[in-house]
């Protein structure tokens, strides 16, 4: 549920970025990238705070991407690469220790230190700075070895820590900045390929190159400037017209659209899904068996082609891309169409009748309406009367916090590449989704806190099968379907590489530092 | 009075049709009449007769124009026929128009001497400066002072006397052959119109233009006309000299016409009554039978008022003050302030009519509302029956509201448009809950009958009735509730003399027949001489003469009871008063 | 002053074509959207994922929306909606606005002021806090809709009534009745509210129509009905999206929510010019 | 007429001050929690840190406190920060009121071009076929959607032509070129639909006035038919005109978020609009204040505009 920007939080999940165009790496690498030159981008994400640790939506990401550093991240393929450290190691499943890149400086000129580091992660840990990745790294402590060695560590054994540190919202910042009063909302000083030139909250930001970028020959391009266009007519309009170079988020009625028009390309992948959450506190929905007669009820086909025309990859199984480590083809085909087991489910449960129930959603986004309409005419048939309720964004969290709704649509975006980020989504004690309505399967719980505990792929692999198989069976979501995530731009722009999963909004800011205009 | 010879105006078989949605209205039906150089024409009719359509056709004014037929000669020329860039060329230089109301005729939004600046360039090649000039030397010629300063004055600013007098100078800047004058005196007040009429005939005699003279007021016809054409219905009843008119109509209308005219002059009969036109409608659409009748004078009277002295007056007015406060300053107190009412004493006998008069502003209307607490005197009091009227409440106000009663002056305004008349007149029956409903009828049917209406109106709504007939509805409904005072504010000054005439005769039968006590409220001395028994005579908030009718009449007392009296248009034919003395313009601004 | 029937320029009728198309237009779709069950066979609410789009064709006169949905069906119903919205609302904000207004006009002066800036303040708050407001307290739904719509157009009626109501009481018929004895009710019921009518009848023609385009407004910020109910505002705001994949759809619930809006304000116009005369003081 | 507009003033003020205890109260009592937004999907659900950061904020304190704060800091010009981007309140609305101001006015221009002549048409040739036309055609400007107009003039004007940019925002020192081309579209999207209501503003006032003696009075005086209309009718006509124009103008100050939307025009209404969804309670009341502030200056701008067009306001006699 990345596309506004209202403030999420990153999340893991069992999936490592998935390169969908490895044939797009190919050619770029086949033309001489030019330097210089302006890329006009569009986002829909209106972003109003560039604080490099709180979330705001995911051309946030892009622009924190490209205006800070953290002490690693991931390369095009999804593997981890060094950034503000040159190398690390990992002496046990807990540490991790960090070899700073010598001469980095901040963009106001004062150099990088293993000092500023630790001042960085201790702000993200800070209750205070409500940080996207605190609840990833409480306990975390950060010790400065000497001037460019820095060791984290973790109480317990935790297999995502490199993966968490790698994100975009790990940012170091500066502390003499930050603590010198530096509203970090609303301006940046960071290491990034980039600096900030202009910014309006919510209208638009302009970055410029950054001359002293540590990595050689980057960045190519003078200059980004970043335009916020919630309105999608008025972004895509804004592209087809020559007004702006690419555009994120493009609304799925206009990716063949674009596809078919010569000028354009657009790229596209699974990012964030959708599902329909339960609040298993509330009569009937407290029956397993009720919220998986509804999992067999969705037509996730039809969603996929009405509301998302076709890209939006419908999940039967559990929401892990076929292309993670983690995917397990078996569970694929766990819930086909099937409004006959649908209804016997029902009976099962005492609810031969059928029931009348309120399924909240986000007014502000037609596939929310959409894909609530599809999900309401399924449930017709099998006897279930949902009455849609459309709710503001801030109603939505309000009901979401306090527990008050029996079932509501909610997108959820991917932010890590780790199955752990299950325990975010499922956990008893994560605030996210299972605290407020208070629930807890004792069951679930241990099979997170032991595939937290251990580093061993192929022992995970087991452990979040069990996970899937699991949340299958008491089907606390109704996994509904992959909503693809587009970037269209014109076809003078290299050098952009979209990428899958997790990964999927860092795209831009990932491919940023090696794009240029041709 | 011999006729000039040579016709500058020549109207032959003038003819206008109207389309509406109703269908097609003649409006104007086959008129002919001359107005030859030098001349004043007095075009006579009453409301609906025509007559300012026709001041209109003439040129080409009427929007739109509907079906024109005939002919408009003017010098020679067919005005129906020239084309519009030629009328442009016409109207204001050759024939020039003065409007009835000069509020509404002069535009609100511009100063007045670029007003008149405007005619100028139109028709003449001349600089705004000298336009300016001579605009300015207009107004000084039709006697506004400080010329220079009032040239940059709107017309609002001004007073209606001055309005006039700017309108005069607009209408004779270009100095036309013709001036057409669409009653333009009729809003003003008397004392008034007889300064404008003295200029306007001072204006005329100057420049030697020959005059339309559009009026309804008989008075003002005798004392300008050289020759009168009278009109009803869209048609010509008569026309020729004004001596003939007045003295030896040949048509029945006319005759009707001037009998009905009331003379200032004739001394008060108590118990006469107005003589009125008769009008018989015709079945295959022509005109109507028309008749004049002079009705016997009623000989006994059912109470004849009781002297002062012998009994208590019905209301006593006592030092009565009413103050309107237009503004207020930051603390709160009044910065403007109109002083309406100031200290009016005044007695009213029961039976008896008093009539109050005065100008516009003189403050009798807001007099006449306090007395039927319509409004709330500042200071003073007024008793009523011995009981002050301001302090009443409950039970003894609802009294008050069945014993005083009002007729307002516009008949169209006092009744509900959207009630039955029968509903208006029973209303009062209603709220205080007097008599069933079947009860009410009758008794509606039968006040119907007595203000001389059919009974079977009674479900009809007021639109379906001319003005006097709506007043009669207005004086059954004051009637309804068996009043015992009633304020007639202005009951008469909308109606045409005709019809003002028989509801006058109504109302003194209404007395007689219910010993009503009258406060008689009018700007018309003529109309009150023969009505009431007492004159008060208001002016500024107070009232300056007050005493028996003839006393009043025939021996004013106060300078300004003697001023109005002298400004009543008299019906004596060839009297002329403002033909061709060549005035100096300095007593024509006397009072502005 | 008296009555001057030549001056009043004879009052020309419109050619009146365009008000009788009007009428007969929304006549129309009046019963049409009355008599829907009984006229219309599809259902507007059966979703077909694989006939989304489409351009008419025999099985779907006006063809479809983006889930496949019957768009005759779906306009008339979605007339019965949008209608009942408006009018609704307008029945709401005109009863609200004229009791205000008429009972401001009888209060103390103090009180009248203090009422009016009450008012000043309504109509300056933007439609669309208004609109937020409203709908964050009563939750979007039919109700809420109208309820604020008919929260938004009420301080106009209220100043139009107001302003006739002083008017009004001014004449002489009024007075005529305080000096008959009548008091503060039988004067707003039997002499202010029956003159008031054809004013307010105007207002209320030109209020329908924004609110129809208002409700359109809000369908499109994702504050209008709830689906699947269909309304004409927000099937365009829903149906826009797709204008390049078909034009066709959009265009539907487009045309007609633009013939009923222009037919209401032919006829509010026609109104106006009928009672013009009367409006003048 | 300096007392007049004071007093005017005065009563505005009086007025704001009840507008914005009306607005501190609706926002305040809004469901949905700022604190949770600025926190939040995940510790917006920690009750722990939204009693923190409420308590940061100073919403933890009673209603009547906050808002004697509110009010005392907005005495001293400081309308708070945004809970969102942390940035002044008062930097954003300089940033934003000039652009709505922008496009308001421009597209009351637009308006005022089209719909006078229009309702003079209207007026002058009722009756006839080409008044009625007159009186449709600007019916039917705002008898449709403003997101279904716009639509059409980007798909006419940019996608189509390419005359114009499809939408955007560039300020006027960076580029003048381009800041009126993207200024021209919202202004006409906000003109259609505005002209209606001027022109049959002007064709009913205009009406009234053409029955007028003074109209005739000038044609009586030898001038023609058009004369009579502009320099006699069409003033005094104007005068109901400008107030409508004004009221709406002040209107459209919240009013634009769809045209803003389309156009992404970032201006005042929008910035309302995603503060209110995101309770951004300084920002709403800072757009809120200043939309009142802007009305009464609106309003004064009106009462001077009619009395320069009507002299009889300036002396109130009116």
């Amino acid at each position: 549920m990345n596309i506004t920007r209202r403030s999420f939080h990153y999340a893991t999940l069992a999936s490592l970025a998935a390169i969908t165009a490895p044939q797009l790496g190919r050619s770029a690498a086949a033309q001489t990238p030019k330097a210089g030159g302006t890329l006009r981008y569009g986002t829909v994400t209106e972003v109003t705070s560039l604080d490099p640790h709180v979330y705001n939506g995911s051309a946030w990401k892009v622009l924190i991407e490209a205006l800070y550093s953290p002490l690693v991240g991931y390369a095009a393929d999804g593997t981890i690469t060094p950034r503000l450290a040159e190398r690390w190691e990992q002496p046990n499943a807990r540490t991790i220790i960090f070899h700073l890149r010598q001469g980095v400086k901040f963009h106001d000129g004062t150099p990088l230190t293993a000092d500023d580091v630790k001042f960085s992660l201790e702000r993200i840990i800070d209750p205070k700075t409500a940080a996207a990745l605190r609840t990833n790294l409480i306990g975390a402590t950060v010790e400065v070895i000497d001037a460019t060695t820095v060791k984290v560590s973790q109480p317990q054994p935790d297999a995502t820590l490199l993966a968490i540190l790698a994100l975009p919202e790990g940012a170091i910042v500066s502390r003499k900045w930050i603590e010198g009063g530096a509203n970090a909302k609303t301006a940046a000083n960071g290491t990034g390929p980039f600096r900030l030139d202009v910014y309006e909250p919510a209208v638009r930001a302009v970055l410029k190159k950054n001359p002293a970028y540590f990595v050689p020959g980057q960045p190519r391009l003078d200059t980004v400037e970043v335009r916020m266009i919630k309105s999608d007519d008025a972004r895509v309009n804004a592209l087809r017209s020559g007004a702006l170079d690419m555009i994120d988020f493009v609304p799925w009625k206009d990716i063949d659209v674009l596809s078919r028009m010569p000028n354009f390309k657009v790229d596209s992948s699974g990012g964030a899904f959708m599902n329909v959450w339960f609040n298993t506190a509330h009569k009937p929905f407290d029956d397993p068996r009720v919220r998986r007669a509804f999992a067999y009820a969705v037509d996730r086909a039809a969603i996929a082609k009405a509301a998302f025309f076709g890209h939006g990859a419908p999940i039967f199984g559990p929401p892990t891309p076929s292309d993670s480590p983690f995917y397990v083809p078996d569970l694929a085909q766990y819930f086909k169409h099937d409004p006959a087991r649908a209804r016997s489910l029902l009976a099962e449960a005492g609810l031969a009748k059928g029931l009348d129930f309120e399924l909240i959603v986000y007014q502000g986004l037609g596939i929310y309406t959409t894909t609530a309409q599809v999900i309401q005419a399924n449930l017709k048939e099998i006897g279930v009367n949902a009455t849609i309720k459309l709710v503001e964004w801030a109603n939505l969290m309000e009901r979401k916090n306090s527990g008050s709704y029996d079932a509501m649509l909610y997108g959820v975006s991917m932010k890590v590449p780790d199955p752990d980020a299950y325990a975010y989504y499922f956990g008893a004690e994560s605030t996210y989704w299972a605290k407020p309505i208070g629930n807890r399967d004792e069951v679930l719980e241990k099979l997170l806190a032991d595939g937290r505990a251990t580093t061993v792929t192929a022992e995970r692999k087991a452990i979040y099968r069990k996970v899937e198989e699991r949340l299958l069976e008491t089907s606390p979501w109704v996994f509904v379907n992959f909503r693809e995530q587009a970037q269209a731009y014109r076809r003078n722009v290299k050098g952009y590489q979209h990428l899958g999963g997790a990964l999927n909004e860092s795209s831009a800011g990932i491919s940023l530092p090696a794009m240029w205009i041709d | 009075m011999s006729r000039p010879c040579e016709p500058l105006l020549s109207v032959e078989g003038l003819t206008i049709k109207f389309h509406t949605g109703a269908g097609t209205t003649t409006a104007i039906d086959d008129l002919s009449f001359e107005v030859r150089r030098g001349e004043v024409v007095c075009l006579v009719g009453e409301s609906g007769s025509g007559k300012s359509v026709t001041g209109l056709s003439i040129l080409r004014l009427i929007d739109p124009p509907g079906d024109v037929a005939g002919r408009v000669l003017f010098a020679g020329r067919d005005l129906l026929t020239e084309s519009e860039a030629d009328m442009t060329a016409v109207r204001g230089r050759d024939i020039s128009m003065i409007f009835q109301e000069p509020m509404t005729a002069l535009n609100p939004a511009m100063r007045v001497g670029d007003q008149i600046v405007e005619v100028l360039r139109i028709h003449e090649q001349v600089t705004p400066e000298n336009a300016m000039a001579r605009a300015i030397a207009l107004l000084d010629r039709v006697g506004i002072q400080d010329a220079a300063v009032r040239a940059r004055a709107y017309p609002h600013e001004l007073s209606g006397g001055m309005r006039q007098r700017v309108m005069i100078a607009i209408a004779c800047a270009a100095k036309p052959k013709l001036i057409i004058a669409d009653e333009p005196t009729t809003a003003l007040d008397v004392t008034v119109q007889a300064q404008v009429l003295d200029l306007l005939f001072d204006m005329q005699a100057e420049l030697g233009s020959a005059m339309l003279f559009i009026t309804h007021d008989l008075g003002v016809v005798a004392e300008i006309a050289d020759h009168v054409v009278v009109m009803y219905r869209g048609r010509i009843v008569e026309q020729g000299p004004v001596e003939q008119i007045l003295r030896a109509p040949r048509h029945a209308y006319t005759e009707a016409l001037v009998a009905s005219a009331p003379d200032v002059d004739a001394p008060r009969v108590p118990g006469r009554r107005f003589p009125t036109i008769d009008v018989t409608e015709s079945a295959d659409g022509d005109l109507p039978v028309i008749r004049s009748v002079r009705p016997e004078p009623v000989t006994r009277r059912a109470a004849e008022p009781a002297p002062a002295g012998e009994t208590v007056p019905l209301v006593e007015i006592d030092k009565l003050h009413r103050e309107f406060i237009l503004r207020y300053s930051w603390a709160g107190r009044p910065t403007d302030v109109v002083r309406a009412v100031r200290g009016v004493d005044l007695a009213i006998w029961p039976g008896s009519t008093v009539a109050l008069v005065g100008e516009s502003g003189s403050g009798k209307s807001t007099l006449g509302r306090c007395v039927a607490h319509l409004d709330t005197p500042t200071a003073g009091s007024i008793r009523f029956d011995g009981r002050n009227v301001s302090a009443l409440d409950g039970a003894q106000l609802k009294r008050f509201r069945r014993d005083v009663q009002t007729i307002f002056q516009d008949p169209y305004a006092s009744l509900n448009p959207r009630r039955r008349i029968g509903q208006s007149i029973s209303d009062g029956l209603a709220i205080h809950g007097l008599m069933s409903a079947t009860e009410r009828r009758d008794f509606v049917a039968d006040l119907l009958r007595r203000v001389g209406l059919r009974p079977e109106f009674v479900d009809r709504y007021p639109h379906e009735f001319s003005g006097g007939q709506r007043q009669r509805i207005a004086i059954a409904r004051a009637l309804a509730l068996s009043p015992r005072f009633v304020i007639a504010d202005e009951a008469v000054s909308a109606l045409d003399m005709s019809v003002r005439a028989q509801v006058l005769n109504l109302l003194a039968d209404l007395q007689e027949e219910f010993g009503l006590t009258f406060l008689f409220i009018s700007h018309d001395l003529s109309t009150v001489r023969q009505f009431s028994d007492r004159i008060a005579i208001m002016r500024r908030g107070e009232i300056v003469e007050e005493g028996e009718t003839e006393e009043i009449f025939e021996d004013p007392k106060h300078e300004y009871t003697r001023a109005l009296l002298k400004a009543v248009p008299r019906i004596k034919p060839g009297r002329n008063a403002y033909r061709g003395k060549g005035r100096k313009p300095s007593s024509a601004t006397m009072n502005e | 002053m008296a009555p001057q029937p030549q001056t009043t320029v004879a009052r020309v009728r419109r050619s009146n074509a365009a008000v009788l198309t009007a009428a007969t237009a929304l006549g129309f779709l009046a019963a049409l959207s009355v008599s829907a069950p009984i006229l219309i066979a599809a259902d507007p609410l059966a979703i077909n994922p694989s006939h989304v789009l489409a351009s008419p064709d025999l099985v779907h006169p006006l063809g479809t929306d983006e889930l496949g949905r019957d768009l005759l069906a779906r306009v008339v119903y979605g007339g019965r909606v949008s209608l009942t919205v408006a009018a609704a609302a307008v029945l709401i904000a005109g009863t609200l606005g004229v009791i205000s207004g008429v009972a401001i006009a009888f209060f103390s002066p103090r009180l009248e002021s203090a009422m009016m800036r009450i008012i000043d303040v309504l109509v300056s708050l933007p439609e669309i806090f208004v609109a937020i407001v409203v709908l964050a307290f009563l939750g979007g739904s039919f109700w809420a809709l109208i309820g604020t719509i008919g929260v938004l157009y009420f301080p106009q009626f209220a100043r139009v009534a107001y302003g006739m109501a002083r008017s009004i009481r001014a004449r002489d018929h009024v007075t005529a009745a305080v000096s008959l004895g009548a008091g503060r009710l039988w004067l707003i019921r039997r002499e202010i509210l029956p003159n008031m009518r054809s004013v307010i009848a105007v207002q209320a023609s030109f209020t329908f129509s924004f609110a129809m385009l208002l409700e359109a407004g809000l369908s499109f910020l994702g504050l209008g009905v709830h689906p699947p109910t269909p309304s004409w505002g927000q099937m365009i705001g829903t149906l826009k999206d797709y204008i390049f994949i078909n034009p066709w759809p959009v265009l539907v619930p487009s045309i007609v929510l633009f013939a009923v809006v222009l037919s209401i304000n032919v006829l509010g116009d026609w109104l106006q010019d009928r009672l013009n005369p009367e409006l003048r003081r | 007429m300096h007392r007049f507009v004071a007093h005017r003033f005065v009563s505005s003020l009086i007025t704001m001050a009840l507008a914005s205890i009306v607005v501190f109260l609706s926002i305040h009592l809004l469901p949905g929690d700022p604190v949770v937004m600025v926190l939040g999907e995940q510790a917006g659900a920690d009750p722990m840190a939204v009693a923190r950061v409420r308590a940061e904020l100073g919403l933890d304190l009673p209603l009547p406190t906050q808002f004697v704060r509110w009010a005392s800091a907005v005495l001293h010009g400081d309308l708070g920060h945004s809970l969102r981007s942390g940035e002044p309140v008062v930097a954003e609305l300089a940033r934003r009121i000039p652009r709505s101001l922008e496009i308001i006015f421009g597209g009351l221009v637009a308006a005022v071009v089209f719909g006078i002549p229009l309702g003079t048409i209207a007026a002058r040739d009722r009756g006839r076929v080409s008044g009625l036309i007159a009186s449709i055609v600007a019916i039917a400007g705002f008898s449709a959607p403003v997101f279904v107009s716009g639509i059409i003039l980007v798909l006419i004007f940019s996608l189509w032509l390419g005359l114009l940019p499809s939408s955007g925002y560039v300020a006027l020192d960076d580029d003048p070129l381009t800041h009126f081309a993207c200024l021209v579209l919202p202004c006409v999207a906000i003109g259609i639909n505005f002209m209606g209501v001027v022109a049959r503003m002007t064709r009913s006032s205009l009406i009234d006035t053409l029955s007028k003696d003074y109209v005739r009075m000038a044609r009586a005086k030898g001038l023609t038919r058009g004369q009579a209309m502009t320099r006699h009718a069409l003033p005094n006509a104007l005068v109901p005109v400008i107030a409508i124009v004004g009221i709406r103008a002040g209107n459209l100050l919240g009013g634009t978020v769809i045209v803003e939307a389309l156009f992404d025009w970032p201006g005042l209404s929008s910035l309302l609009v995603s503060a209110c969804f995101a309770r951004d309670y300084p920002v709403m009341q800072g757009c809120l204040l200043s939309i009142f502030a802007i009305f009464i200056v609106i309003s004064l701008l009106i009462d001077i505009a009619q009395s320069i067009v009507d002299p009889r306001v300036r002396t109130g006699t009116k």
